[in-house]
């Protein structure tokens, strides 16, 4: 792994005011090299998307209680930012990219100035050369005639075309690092596939590092270098994503691995595992994924699975590690 | 050109309710317990007297009749003759209508200028104590009837610490302006009593919108989020506010027109009503309704100039 | 141009000094300008169509006669006829017109004009016909000088020749534009009507014709109309109107302390009661109507309503010449007043509604105190607010049972309020009592054929007896009007007919 | 034993403060309008020129209007004039529009459009309008004043109610029942009206507030409830003209008004999240 862009440790977000307090994000650690997709997997509810809200500080409607932890992004520590230096950190050197294209542009500004925007206000550039740069911009997205959809709004625009446009928003300043949340969960799958080989093209040519964040292993196996997978706020496994399908050491993963119908194609969603995913209200003690594991025993009830390395760049949170392997 | 024709289309599609406002202002002294004829000249009206006036507005004719010729007369801009100023209605109405304006139009933008900084505050900070204290306040300010409240300020702003007149209204622009800043300050602090909760509940879902993470998520500083963003989407629903409550913007001028002694369309509404001038009554229900509904329309045009996606669609 | 510029920029700047100040400003801005605050806006600027008090005030501003009454309300003086003579047998009068009277649109007033409009005031269509139907012809002599010829001799002629119904029109005008013209009326009066902004204002500017040297002498005035009594006082106080006329009795005093104004009572002829429509039942019975009035506390309403400005009314007559001061009013005496309802066969009393004029407190308390006083005897009132300007057409339709009114003379004579308030039939039917007396119509037309002197007054006496007696009415009271004008003003005036004189108006 | 109220429901009270303040200000209403004349030592009518215009103090503590009549006694006994007017005033046509609306969302087709249109052009009208008018050509009096409000506010209640049965009728369990081959009445009174009637509820707790201003006010314009009956809007509107020396005439019936209009907001919203609990 190249040197490390980003690199977060024992993150912990909680919402909510004991004793209805709510830890969602439980102790994670990873950390994401230059030109690196790391992808983050897991159910819905399983703290990936407040994660990588964390990691830029943005929580939509809902502001957690508390944060800690640290977040060492490009040798700064993000957590000692002020919330004025936060703002500039956002856009220029950390963009984001959200799940629903279809509601993330604001509805009644034209696209143009969308992009232009953040292009005025991060590169001090004026009205004219804005626009020239979102012409790029656009045209780097594989938007055709870019000029005249300047001037367009949103609704005029379809699905795709709008996760382009958030695309090309986001990489506007060239960031070093982006975060794309699900970005293809609302598309259909054709259009899927063209954001997805769009972001690894960008990718190639910026050398920017990417937090992906799914719940579908295919788009990981198309997509990730490294993945991290997680379960009731914790990772239980991490490993490179060759790696990971090639032998996955957690049960949870070899559950999830299990669910999809043929085995590295991507095909669909991942289909439910037996039990639901427990309330993080009130956590199973020990392993959060023993009520549903069918490798469990007494001791997973009890105690709580440190990260161990079971290969270089694989480390697995299973007691019975080794003997379920 | 888009815009064109979107204010055609919707006018249109008023039409049918334009006719049901001269459906019922036509049939609402129809309905009433005896005839109009009796009504207007009371019960000791000769009969040859009640016929003569019953031949004069045409009340022998059929029902369906009668409504064709109110129809065609107000087509030709004509409401009948007033029994108490034994004048034509209309002009009498149109010299009135100016003063009504005038004061929905002063109170409805105090009433935005209230509204849409006190919600934006309330909903960016809500659960903080300013949120709090305007909650309470608009209860209060949604309980206090405005002729008590117009009462209360008179004896406060023109009497005790004489700044506003007392009342009337003046002969030109900044008189005018003068005179209705009390009236229209009562009407406007019912507005926002109504308003302020509805816009401050969209404003609070337009900030949970994802665009305003994107907006956060693209470095923009939170005051730019704010004006750029939410405000700019949050004018679409302060318009349908308004809208909502223009009848009530609308009819708020009835009792206060009366209390400040504004000569517009609400207090010769309640003049004409203790008069018993019936014809005029009617034209001024209709001109009411047909107010409601223009300023409704204009509400529609304004929403679709700020919401690219209304009138394209 | 030019001038109509700088009216507009002081306008402007006074509404700016407004907005930072007060309305105050204004006032010394356009000193020349009088405004009058009133309660009731004219509805008709039509001398021989109109018949309520806002009308005809408008209306004296405007037009002359050949008379008017002395400001002392006790004799006729010239108007617009410099002089008269009155032929012995009284079946002729003469009038010449002053050689300087002109119109406001600078046409000179001629014997034309005079018999034009005099036959209007007498015709068809005349609201006040009876007042000038007695002149049976006319004889122009030259421009300025006019005979009219009686039948028999005709007391209150010359009275009724000094009301607004016999206003001299410009003939030549209202018979080119008919009823256009009182949309911009010409008259040879103090006041050209400017502008009028119906419920609002008139603007009034002064007749630069007009024949009284030196007068009026204030450029103008603009007369407001401010329904709520209360709003009324307020803006007198604010300095935002010059004078007001109709000061409800409560704030009288309260007016008197202020440095600012000058508060003036002035003796009205008028009386305040309450019309019984005698068609109904049970106001046919005499001895109810006489039981009402024995159960109002009229005493109590002078003192705590008038609060002292005033006297108890003893019958339906304004307090003015002949007025009869031997008459008692009816005292108050409820064991009397229940008697008189068991006689009729009431003992209990009975339920009825009582017309009240919106707006006027006085009326308003007035009503809310004989409502308290009737019930004492079983009658139950249910008061029911009406415009003041309605009121008169729904009582002269007769769709009522009470109301709660009263009537001021426009002449110096009691002629014309004997006609209107207690004879039926003549033009309001006793004042749309429908109560009829056989003995008192022919006093009433023995009183207009018999000169001024003893034998008239003893007739005008017997009427008020009558009228007393038969008690069409529940007799309330003879108030005083209070008006008040700011320190700076003077010569502001209220007539003992009601009306207010502006010609002597000076602002300082 | 089953208990009455389930302990959810206790607790959802428990932490509801707008409905328990708004009750507690209702309880207080509620015993003026019924036992307040027992408590004022004054009759609201008496008429006693000799103690006019007294400023609130002892022996009357808010003092006395024009014609020497006790304030606080007539505040106290315009609440139950006040309070009974307006509750039929908002009864009534709650009643008509929650029929109305139910049957009109209920059948839909050309019943739902005919009905909607009205409701529609009624909706031009505005409140005051059309009730000022109204009452102006039937007259005062307390009937004409319910059949005003009636004919006008029930488009309200008609809206709401049949935007709720729209959403219901796409519910599984009204389609359920018709399967079963109940009777319109039977499905309309027992399965769908229970599901739909909380939004109108609610909304008649703002609008006893939108009432108590309409009421009032057509007393002021004389219009309402006519004297010597003590109305507050007819109390403001004689006390207006003694506003300088008798300003208490009108300022305690207009904050008794506003008693009211906090009460019925307090209580419509606890009753929203009350009813309605929010996830």
């Amino acid at each position: 792994m190249s040197q490390p862009i980003i690199k977060v440790d024992d993150l912990r977000v909680t919402f909510g005011h004991a004793p209805e307090s709510v830890t969602v994000v439980d102790g994670v650690s990873f950390e994401i090299g230059e030109g690196e997709v790391f992808g983050l997997v897991g159910e819905s509810g399983s703290g990936k998307s407040v994660t990588c809200r964390s990691l830029i500080q943005l929580f939509g409607g809902a502001r957690p209680s508390s944060v800690t932890g640290r977040i060492l992004f490009d040798g700064q520590d993000l957590a000692q930012l002020s919330p004025t230096d936060f703002v500039r950190i956002r856009g220029t050197r950390i963009a984001m990219i959200f799940q629903d294209p279809m509601t993330a542009l604001n509805p009644t500004m034209r696209i143009g100035d969308q992009i232009q925007e953040t292009l005025c206000r991060h590169d001090g550039l004026t009205t004219r050369q804005a626009r020239l740069r979102a012409i790029d911009l656009l045209k780097a997205v594989g938007v055709t005639a870019p000029e005249r959809r300047l001037d367009s709004y949103p609704h005029e625009f379809s699905g795709g075309m709008r996760q382009r446009v958030l695309i090309a928003i986001a990489l506007a300043c060239r960031p070093k690092l982006l975060i794309a949340d699900e970005p293809t969960t609302a598309l259909d799958v054709t259009v899927q596939d063209q954001i997805l080989k769009l972001i690894l093209r960008l990718r190639d040519e910026t050398g920017m590092a990417v937090l992906f964040v799914t719940h579908d292993l295919g788009v990981v196996a198309q997509t990730c270098d490294r993945v991290g997978v997680m379960y009731a706020g914790r990772i239980m496994e991490m490993a490179d994503t060759t790696q990971l399908f090639a032998n996955p050491s957690h049960p949870y993963t070899r559950a999830l691995l299990r669910a999809l119908p043929a085995h590295g194609k991507r095909t669909g969603r991942l289909e439910p595992i037996g039990g639901a995913p427990p309330s993080l209200a009130d956590p199973p003690k020990g392993c959060r994924f023993h009520p549903r594991c069918r490798d469990a025993v007494f001791d997973c009830t009890t105690v709580r699975p440190p990260l161990v390395t079971v290969a270089a760049g694989h480390t697995g949170a299973c007691l019975r590690m080794e003997a379920v392997s | 050109m888009k815009l064109v024709f979107f204010t055609l289309s919707r006018l249109a599609q008023l039409l049918p309710v334009l006719l049901g406002i001269t459906f019922v202002a036509f049939f609402l002294l129809r309905v009433m317990p005896g005839d109009p004829a009796t009504l207007m000249l009371g019960s000791r009206g000769t009969p040859e007297d009640i016929a003569a006036l019953t031949r004069q507005l045409g009340l022998d004719r059929p029902l369906s009749a009668q409504y064709l010729s109110f129809l065609s007369d107000i087509a030709r801009g004509s409401f009948g003759r007033s029994i108490a100023y034994k004048a034509q209605i209309g002009p009498l109405i149109g010299e009135r209508l100016w003063p009504t304006l005038a004061l929905v139009g002063f109170s409805t933008v105090l009433a935005v200028a209230m509204t849409v900084p006190l919600a934006m505050l309330t909903a960016v900070r809500r659960g903080g104590v300013l949120d709090h204290l305007v909650k309470i306040f608009f209860v209060v300010a949604m309980s206090m009837p405005g002729f008590w409240l117009g009462v209360l300020l008179i004896l406060l702003f023109a009497i005790v610490i004489p700044i506003f007149p007392v009342s009337g209204y003046g002969d030109d622009f900044l008189t005018r302006l003068h005179h209705l800043v009390l009236p229209a300050t009562i009407i406007a602090l019912g507005t926002a009593a109504l308003t302020i909760r509805s816009l401050r509940s969209s404003i609070v879902a337009v900030l949970g919108a994802d665009y305003i993470d994107t907006a956060r998520a693209k470095g923009m500083p939170e005051r730019i989020v704010l004006w750029h963003h939410v405000f700019r989407n949050s004018l679409t629903s302060t318009i349908s506010v308004l809208a909502v409550h223009t009848s009530w913007v609308v009819g708020g001028t009835v009792v206060i027109e009366t209390v400040f002694g504004i000569p517009g369309l609400g207090s010769l509404l309640v003049s004409s009503i203790s008069a018993r001038d019936y014809p005029m009554v009617q034209g001024l229900t209709l001109t009411f309704a047909v107010l409601v509904v223009s300023i409704n329309l204009l509400a529609d045009v304004a929403y679709a100039l700020v919401d690219p996606r209304v009138s394209l669609s | 141009m030019a001038k109509h510029e700088s009216v507009s920029a002081i306008i402007a700047k006074c509404g700016l000094a407004g907005l930072l100040m007060s309305g105050s400003v204004c006032a010394t801005a356009s000193a020349a300008t009088l405004r009058l605050g009133v309660a009731g806006d004219a509805l008709t600027v039509d001398p021989i169509a109109s018949s309520d008090n806002p009308s005809i005030w408008t209306e004296l501003l405007i037009y002359d006669q050949l008379v008017r009454p002395s400001k002392d309300g006790t004799t006729l003086v010239p108007g617009i006829a410099e002089s008269w003579t009155v032929a012995p047998d009284g079946k002729e009068f003469r009038f010449k017109l002053r050689a300087d009277a002109k119109f406001s649109d600078g046409q000179p007033v001629t014997a034309a004009d005079v018999s034009f409009s005099l036959k209007r005031a007498a015709g068809e269509k005349s609201e006040w016909g009876r007042f000038f139907r007695p002149i049976t012809s006319y004889e122009i002599i030259d421009d300025h000088t006019i005979a009219m010829k009686l039948d028999k001799p005709f007391t209150p002629m010359l009275n009724n020749l000094a009301m607004f119904s016999a206003s001299i029109l410009p003939s030549k005008l209202v018979e080119a534009q008919g009823a256009a013209f009182f949309e911009h009326p010409i008259g040879s009066g103090p006041f050209v009507l400017k502008n009028w902004s119906r419920g609002q204002s008139q603007d009034f500017v002064k007749n630069a014709f007009y024949w009284e040297k030196g007068k009026p002498s204030i450029d103008g005035a603009r007369i407001e109309i401010v329904p709520e009594d209360n709003s009324r006082v307020l803006k007198l106080k604010a300095g935002e109107l010059d004078a007001i006329v109709g000061i409800p009795f409560n704030q009288a005093d309260t007016l008197k302390s202020d440095p600012n104004i000058n508060v003036t009572v002035a003796t009205v002829f008028r009386v305040d009661m309450v019309q019984l429509n005698t068609t109904k039942k049970p106001f046919n019975d005499s001895r109810v109507r006489q039981a009402l009035n024995y159960a109002v506390d009229k005493n109590a309403l002078v003192k705590g309503v008038l609060r002292g400005n005033g006297t108890v009314a003893n019958s339906a007559m304004p307090v003015m010449a002949y007025h009869n001061t031997d008459l008692k009013p009816y005292p108050l005496d409820l064991v009397k007043a229940k008697a008189l309802l068991a006689e009729a066969g009431l003992p209990n009393g009975f339920k009825t509604t009582m017309l009240v004029a919106a707006g006027d407190v006085t009326q308003r308390q007035a009503a809310t105190v004989i409502q308290a006083d009737l019930k004492k005897i079983g009658v139950e009132v249910e008061l029911q607010t009406i415009e003041g300007s309605s009121q008169f057409g729904t009582t002269k339709s007769g769709n009522y049972e009470m109301s709660l009114s009263y009537a001021t003379s426009d002449t110096i004579d009691p002629d014309q309020s004997v006609g209107f308030l207690v004879v039926n039939p003549e033009r309001a039917n006793a004042y749309h009592t429908q109560w009829k007396n056989e003995r008192l119509n022919e006093l009433y037309a023995q009183e207009r054929t018999t000169p001024d002197g003893e034998l008239r007054s003893k007739m005008f006496k017997e009427i008020e007896v009558l009228a007393h007696d038969g008690a069409p009415f529940i007799f309330l009271y003879n108030p005083s009007s209070p008006y008040a004008s700011r320190k700076n003003i003077t010569g502001f005036k209220v007539m003992p007919t009601s009306n207010y004189d502006l010609t002597d108006v000076v602002i300082k | 034993m089953r208990p009455l109220v389930s302990d959810a429901t206790r607790l959802r009270f428990a932490r509801n403060g707008n409905l328990q303040f708004g009750l507690a200000m209702l309880s207080l209403l509620v015993l003026a309008s019924v036992a307040g004349s027992a408590l004022v030592p004054f009759d609201p009518l008496d008429i006693d020129f000799g103690q006019a215009l007294q400023p609130p103090g002892w022996p009357h503590l808010f003092g006395t209007d024009d014609l020497g009549r006790d304030v606080l006694a007539r505040v106290v006994a315009s609440a139950s004039v006040d309070m009974k007017v307006v509750s039929i005033c908002v009864l009534l046509p709650f009643l008509i529009g929650s029929t109305i609306g139910l049957v009109s969302g209920y059948f839909g087709g050309w019943i739902d459009l005919i009905i909607m249109r009205f409701v529609d052009v009624l909706w031009a009208f505005p409140f005051y309008v059309l009730v000022i008018s109204i009452v102006g050509a039937l007259g005062p009096g307390t009937g004409n004043i319910y059949l005003a409000f009636s004919m006008v506010v029930w488009i309200s209640f008609a809206r709401i109610v049949r935007g709720e049965v729209l959403l219901a009728r796409r519910l599984e369990y009204t389609q359920a029942v018709s399967v079963l081959g109940y009777s319109h009445a039977r499905i309309m009174l027992r399965h769908v009206l229970p599901n739909v009637i909380t939004p109108a509820i609610v909304f008649m707790m703002a609008d006893v507030v939108l009432t108590i201003l309409g009421v009032t006010s057509l007393g002021f314009l004389g219009l309402g409830i006519q004297p010597p009956t003590p109305e507050w809007g007819v109390m403001i509107a004689e006390g207006r003209n003694f506003i300088q020396d008798g300003w208490w005439i009108s300022l305690f019936p207009g904050l008794a008004i506003v008693f009211v209009g906090i009460t019925f907001s307090l209580i419509g919203d606890g009753l929203d999240d009350f009813l309605r609990p929010k996830p």
